[in-house]
């Protein structure tokens, strides 16, 4: 019998680890991939959450459905932009992206 | 219960008779059972990989009018033996600033890809490797690792021709996975669950390629895109790419992508015959005994698979861009709307007797294709006297 | 130590694992790949949760498509996949420093609640949850419109992602 | 397939028709009315299957066919809607059912398909004909509708519109395919958009019918704030009904029951062209002779009948209302058999004899003649739809000499252009007879005798003489215009050129008059009394049966009486020969001395109207919101705030910006600002990972902060 702090624990740490990515990288599609981690963070929590609550409330599987949806529209957006902006700038480093700087 | 009704109990339990008296725990025993069982498939499976080989070289050989391997054994059934020891001795090249790791992982996630599918044929009532609630949903989960395995071999081979292969294949399984997708549905529909055994067994009354022949056809279309085989093989296309994303490999590593397409193909017609021709059924004889059904399976599979090398050397091969244009601008739109009707016409018709249900679905599922294809025609009429210009009109004699 | 828990034990430190090589390796194909099997694992991790509709979409829409997309995307701008200099920018300990903080935080806040080490109840077997999760999506008394809405915003972003990347330049030397 | 799905599923061919014509096949005409024939077929197919089976239903009124799902949440309750088929609506869908089909098959012809394009037709417009060359020489042909698609795209929603509202089990759905029958009322009306006169008349019915529309809408939701509810099936219980009839409305010192049923009156009074609301149906004939006979004869005004003869268990309970629909049935058709005798126009003579009509069955239900009023709903569908339909061929076919002779200035519609027809269309003729004598009761065989004699068999019955005398009256005019109608038109000689060339109209139109026509005769001996001398009992009387199921308690079979019979029998018979014998000789207007200036302009209620009510009202929006209201008072305020607010900056300018800021303060605030912006800018740095971090640091420092300061 696994605890659900088993779970909760490995999410976070996932969550963290997309967010170390999130903000360290320099690669657009790298900041990206950490994006994704942390999505999945969210859907390992989500999933744990309806299995260890009360199961015939199917509320945690819709939501990380959803989340399936929302983190495929946000990549292949995300991506879109990438090379969009690859296109333009020649480059996909984040920090050289820095047009609106003062 | 004897061993000619439910084979595999039998050894199950024999087997954990044998290991529980060695002393290992009832778990343990059955977890190794378990494994067993795999490997048994699995091994079944190599075998017959390796006599697919011969099949497919002699149906190719007599489609072109030639006699196919002849010289090794009765028939040339030997000659694949000679083929794999060939490519084992052959030398195992790495090419220069390719990526080893993922370059030796591709052929063995491509050979996956099409193992981990029989995980859920049914081959006779009581055997099934698991009877997954979301069975037909894995079937394309299962697809997702052989598009990676592409993807990685062309990749990793730092080759300009494999790298374009790749890319060409993998755009056509993605695109080529929606209509398939979709269709999966609808056998889902008919049998109120995604499971491969419910699907087998809601055939029992009518093999769902009476309810839904169109669905059929594009199934069989979608497969053979997925698979990447002619007409739609624009990944290896020889003339051009020379051999597509496989293009470094040699020797054994070359070896598994050819089996596993081979074996791919084989499954898919496998699973063409499971989810529309009844799978195992076959006029009450599943009943008699499980090794009758693996025989009706394996039939009916060779018999999907025949089809499948039926199309690929007879047809030649499609553009690239009328090929994605077709998935995207036909076969898409087509299962959506066939997918629609279906629902429409199981709510509609639900209850009705059997003849009805059967007819009402037999006739909406021809009204969708022969609508389909009036609209096809249409389109490609303007489009050809768009390029072409209208035609004049004959003149015709006075009299 | 039951076979579940050293199952589960196994699959995490690889997703961990995995997930670590993702934010650090400095071949992004790799990282894709990395990444691959980050989701794998986090679907083995949904199996182990009796989430097997998860598990299988999961499969089926990160790995055949989202990471698909990101090596494409990783291919498309080449430049970058080998490129030799920093993969981390300056601020990187920083960066670190709040993930760490983060998960402490996370760890410190959960570990006070009354339902750390709850375990999980036996469902029942009459419970079949991919027909619930069917009925809970498609039902008006139940998810229907987040679950339509979702897909407006799926349609939305592939025609904006289709805008978006499209090139015109060489959309119209097709021609 | 269940019953219940089958009606479900009754009224949807039409609607997928109208979807399918205005979305895909509006080009091609033949797809079109291909479309809305074969969905007006499944739709009477389906009824007729419903129907058979309700037929076999023992004590259908207690059992009927009724199914309903869960619609519209409003709180904790839903709002329900379903289907219910009981011996009324079945017997409602029969004729609604026959009629629909007979007519979209007529429209077919009356557009003249197959027919060339017309040489200057433009949609908007009537067809004015097209040319063509046939051995050697030209001669002008009917042409087809420019608009031929969009005409059975409407019908085709009007069909859906009024089987939605005969198989719904509540008010809700049946007020739903009300309105949709209305919208589609205006559409078909105007259908000829370019004519200002039917533009007008599609306003003028669209607007009346409105009035009556939302007092209706009124009536419904007092019912539904009274009971909680609107499925007929809930409301017509014993306790609901006694509640409702013991409540006091405060109104006119009418139980809640009384005004709910008044008002809902109003909604049919409206709706069936009663008076004071029956300006509008006359008019209406602008449209298209199919849309006068559908909507204006069959089925949308029996609608409105039809709808109060489906609340009858609520407005039986109170005496006043029952007195007001009587004294408004029995007014209406006297006052508009009035003057149905002075009208000239063949197809206004059959509007106001309409109106008359529906005043016989709304005269019919105030006397407690619940199962008359059915009978008469049902044979008048069927006469006056074979009268309309009648009249359109009669048109079709003067239009055709027009054609003929190139003179446009002879109206097609005016009776006195007629005469001897009789000849040159013998199937319209003989039709249109059968038609105008059911319409007059010619005594046996025809429908129409026994249902108005019912009717006044059950008004002298039940004692109330002044409504049998009325009524009476009103049946000899009937008799005596539908005489003179035909002698106009069939009989004589042919008085213009034109009604020389007139020609027999094709198939697809003599082939509706002909089932209508077998329909009203024999429909009518499905309800012969029992004890009527003679004939009674040879047929058994089954209608009365059947019908009388749908109340809770079935109202007594009347015992014969003979001065009714020969009350009917000398007004229908005396009528019918008076008119002929002034009208055999009449050619003119000026020798028919009926033509009197009162009658002729309908008692001058829309000259009435106009000025009580339309003039008024173009007042009010022109002269006073307009011209006063808009542009002199609140573009009067509007245009001081320009002036005033350039007056004030001005002011704070001129005395306070130069003077106090610039001279005291000089640039300081700006320069600080530009300082401090100096200074802050290195925050911006462009670098969106940056920002985050940024955000991330503040958000955990007030997370931590919340946490130890507030919940530790």
């Amino acid at each position: 019998m696994i605890p659900l702090s088993w779970y909760l624990i490995l999410s976070a740490a996932l969550f963290s680890i997309g967010l170390f990515g999130v903000l360290s990288r320099r690669n657009a599609v790298a900041i990206l991939l950490g994006i994704e981690l942390m999505l999945n963070s969210v859907n390992v929590n989500l999933a744990a959450f309806w299995r260890y609550g009360d199961v015939t409330n199917i509320a945690g599987q819709v939501f990380a459905v959803i989340v399936f949806a929302v983190a495929a529209a946000e990549v292949s957006v995300g991506l879109a932009l990438v090379i969009s902006v690859y296109r333009r700038r020649n480059t996909v480093i984040a920090d050289e992206l820095d047009l609106m700087k003062w | 219960m004897s061993f000619w009704n439910n084979p595999l109990k039998v050894i199950a339990d024999w087997l954990l008779g044998i290991f529980t008296g060695w002393g290992i725990s009832e778990i343990a025993a059955q977890v190794l059972i378990g494994f067993l069982g795999v490997l048994l498939l699995l091994s079944l499976l190599m075998v017959l990989d390796i006599f697919l080989v011969w099949i497919e070289r002699k149906v190719v050989s007599r489609f072109q009018d030639r006699i196919g391997p002849n010289r090794v054994g009765p028939f040339g059934l030997i000659q694949p033996f000679a083929d794999i020891i060939k490519l084992l001795i052959k030398e195992d090249i790495t090419p220069t600033g390719a990526d080893k790791v993922v370059y030796n992982l591709a052929p063995i996630l491509s050979m996956m890809s099409v193992l981990v599918l029989w995980a859920v044929v049914p081959l006779a009532p009581t055997i099934l490797g698991v009877d997954l609630n979301v069975g037909a949903l894995y079937i394309i989960a299962a697809g997702a690792i052989g598009t990676l395995s592409i993807i990685m071999a062309g990749w990793s081979s730092n080759n300009k021709y494999a790298l374009i292969g790749a890319f060409r294949e993998v755009a056509v399984m993605l695109s080529f996975e929606i209509p398939m997708l979709t269709i999966l549905l609808i056998p889902t529909i008919f049998a109120g669950s995604m499971g491969i055994g419910a699907i087998t067994n809601a055939q029992e009354k009518a093999w769902f390629v009476f309810l839904a022949p169109l669905a059929a056809l594009i199934f069989l279309i979608a497969a053979i895109a997925e698979l990447g085989r002619a007409p739609f093989d624009m990944g290896e296309a020889e003339s051009e790419l020379v051999s597509g994303y496989n293009i470094e490999y040699s020797g054994m590593k070359f070896g598994m992508f050819y089996a596993g397409e081979l074996l791919h193909a084989f499954t898919y017609g496998g699973f063409w015959s499971i989810l529309f021709f009844g799978g195992y059924r076959f006029f009450g004889l599943e009943q008699v005994s499980p090794f009758l059904a693996i025989a009706v399976v394996l039939f009916k599979a060779l018999v999907g698979y025949w089809v499948i090398m039926w199309v690929k050397y007879t047809l030649m091969r499609i553009r690239i861009d009328h090929m994605l244009a077709f998935n995207w601008k036909f076969l898409t739109p087509l299962s959506f709307v066939l997918l629609m009707v279906v629902a429409f016409m199981n709510a509609l018709l639900r209850g009705t007797p059997n003849w009805l249900f059967v007819s009402g679905m037999f006739l909406s599922n021809v009204a969708v294709g022969w609508v389909a294809l009036e609209i096809a025609r249409m389109t490609s009429r303007r489009e050809r006297e768009k390029v072409e210009g209208l035609k004049p009109v004959v003149e015709t004699a006075h009299h | 130590m039951t076979g579940e828990q050293i199952t589960f034990l196994v699959v995490a430190l690889g997703t961990l694992g995995s997930a670590l090589m993702v934010v650090t390796t400095r071949n992004l194909v790799h990282a894709a790949l990395w990444l691959i099997s980050t989701l794998f694992g986090v679907a083995v991790i949904f199996a182990l949760l009796s989430a097997s509709f998860l598990a299988v979409v999961q499969v089926v829409v990160y790995i055949g498509a989202i990471a698909i997309l990101f090596i494409f995307a990783v291919m498309l701008t080449r430049k970058d996949m080998r490129d030799q200099g920093p993969q981390l920018n300056k601020n990187w300990w920083l960066g670190a420093l709040l993930a760490v903080l983060t998960f402490g935080g996370l760890f410190s806040l959960l570990q006070g609640w009354s339902g750390w080490s709850k375990t999980a109840a036996v469902i029942p077997s009459s419970f079949d949850a991919v027909n619930e999760l069917g009925n809970a999506l498609t039902s008006p008394t139940g998810y229907v419109l987040p679950f339509e809405v979702a897909s407006v915003l799926l349609v939305a972003a592939l025609v904006g992602a289709v805008y978006v990347a499209f090139n015109p330049r060489s959309g119209d030397s097709q021609k | 397939m269940t019953t219940e799905t089958l009606i479900w599923l009754i009224p949807l061919p039409p609607a997928l028709a109208f979807f399918l014509i205005v979305l895909f096949t509006n080009k091609s005409k033949a797809l079109s009315h291909t479309i809305a024939v074969g969905a007006a077929l499944l739709s009477w197919l389906g009824s007729m299957i419903v129907f058979v089976r309700a037929l076999r239903v023992e004590k259908l009124g207690e059992h009927p066919f009724t199914s309903s799902i869960n619609w519209l949440p409003t709180g904790d309750t839903w709002l329900r809607v379903g289907v219910l088929i009981d011996p009324l609506s079945a017997a409602v869908l029969f004729f609604v059912a026959w009629t629909v089909l007979m007519i979209f098959l007529y429209s077919v012809g009356y557009h003249n398909f197959g027919q060339p394009a017309g040489d200057h037709d433009y949609a908007g417009l009537p067809p004015h004909g097209a040319t063509v060359e046939e051995h050697g020489h030209k001669h002008v042909v009917p042409s087809i509708e420019p608009m031929y698609s969009r005409f059975f795209a409407f019908i085709g929603l009007f069909a859906f519109g009024m089987f939605t509202l005969v198989v719904s089990d509540n008010l809700l759905t049946l007020f739903v395919g009300w309105e949709i029958m209305g919208l589609c009322s205006y559409l078909l009306i105007g259908f000829w958009y370019a004519k200002p006169s039917a533009r007008n008349a599609a306003v003028k019915a669209f607007m009346t019918t409105r009035v009556g529309d939302v007092v209706m809408l009124l009536g419904i939701a007092y019912l539904y704030s009274r009971t909680g509810t609107l499925t007929f099936r809930e409301i017509f219980t014993e306790s609901v009904l006694h509640t409702l009839a013991t409540i006091p409305s405060g109104v006119f010192g009418l139980s809640a029951a009384g005004l709910i049923g008044l008002l809902l009156f109003i909604g049919t009074v409206g709706k069936s062209a009663q008076f004071p609301l029956h300006v509008w149906l006359p008019d209406a004939m602008e449209g298209p002779t199919p849309v006068s006979a559908m909507i204006h004869a069959a089925t949308m005004v029996s609608a409105g009948v039809y709808m109060v003869i489906r609340m009858f268990p609520i407005i039986i309970l109170d005496e006043k209302t029952m007195a007001i629909v009587a004294f408004v049935g029995a007014f209406t058709a006297l006052f508009a058999a009035t003057i149905a005798v002075a009208q000239n126009d063949i197809k206004r003579v059959l509007a106001y004899s309409t109106i008359s009509q529906l005043g016989f069955m709304i005269a019919a239900l105030g006397i407690h003649a619940y199962v008359a009023a059915v009978f008469h709903l049902i044979t008048h569908a069927f006469f006056k739809a074979l009268l309309f339909l009648g009249s359109g061929s009669v048109i079709h076919g003067m239009e055709h000499g027009v054609l003929h002779t190139g003179n446009h200035e002879v109206d097609p519609q005016d009776m006195f252009n007629m005469g001897g027809l009789k000849n040159k269309m013998p199937i319209t003729f003989w039709t249109f007879l059968i038609g105008g004598f059911a319409l007059s009761g010619f005594p046996i065989i025809t429908a129409g005798f026994w249902s108005k004699d019912e009717i006044l068999a059950d008004a002298f019955g039940n004692g109330h003489v002044i409504v049998f005398g009325v009524l009476a009256f009103a049946a000899f005019l009937t008799a005596f215009y539908t005489m003179r109608q035909i002698t106009l038109t069939f009989l004589g000689e042919p008085r213009t050129k034109e009604a020389e060339h007139a020609q027999e109209t094709p198939w697809t139109m003599t082939t509706p008059l002909v089932i209508l026509a077998f329909f009203a005769v024999t429909y009518g001996w499905v309800g012969i009394p029992e004890h009527f001398p003679v004939l009674g009992g040879l047929i058994p009387n089954w209608f009365h049966g059947f019908i009388s199921g749908t109340l809770a308690e079935a109202p007594e079979t009347l015992a014969f009486n003979w001065i009714p019979l020969l009350t009917s029998l000398v007004v229908a018979l005396g009528g019918l020969y008076i008119g002929w014998l002034v009208y055999r000789n009449v050619n003119s207007p000026a020798e028919d001395r009926l033509q009197i200036g009162f009658l002729k302009n309908k008692y001058y209620f829309d000259e009435i109207y106009d000025y009580i009510f339309v003039k008024p009202a173009i007042w009010v929006s022109e002269i006073l919101v307009s011209a006063w209201m808009d542009k002199g008072l609140i573009d009067g305020i509007l245009h001081i705030f320009g002036p005033a607010t350039g007056g004030l900056g001005s002011f704070i300018r001129n005395k306070f910006d130069l003077p106090v800021i610039n001279r005291f303060f000089g640039d300081g605030s700006a320069d600080v600002t530009y300082w401090f912006g100096g200074k802050l800018r290195a925050v911006q740095t462009g670098r969106i990972q940056q920002y985050l971090m940024f955000a991330l640091v503040v958000f955990i420092a007030v997370g931590v902060a919340l946490y130890f300061f507030l919940l530790a």
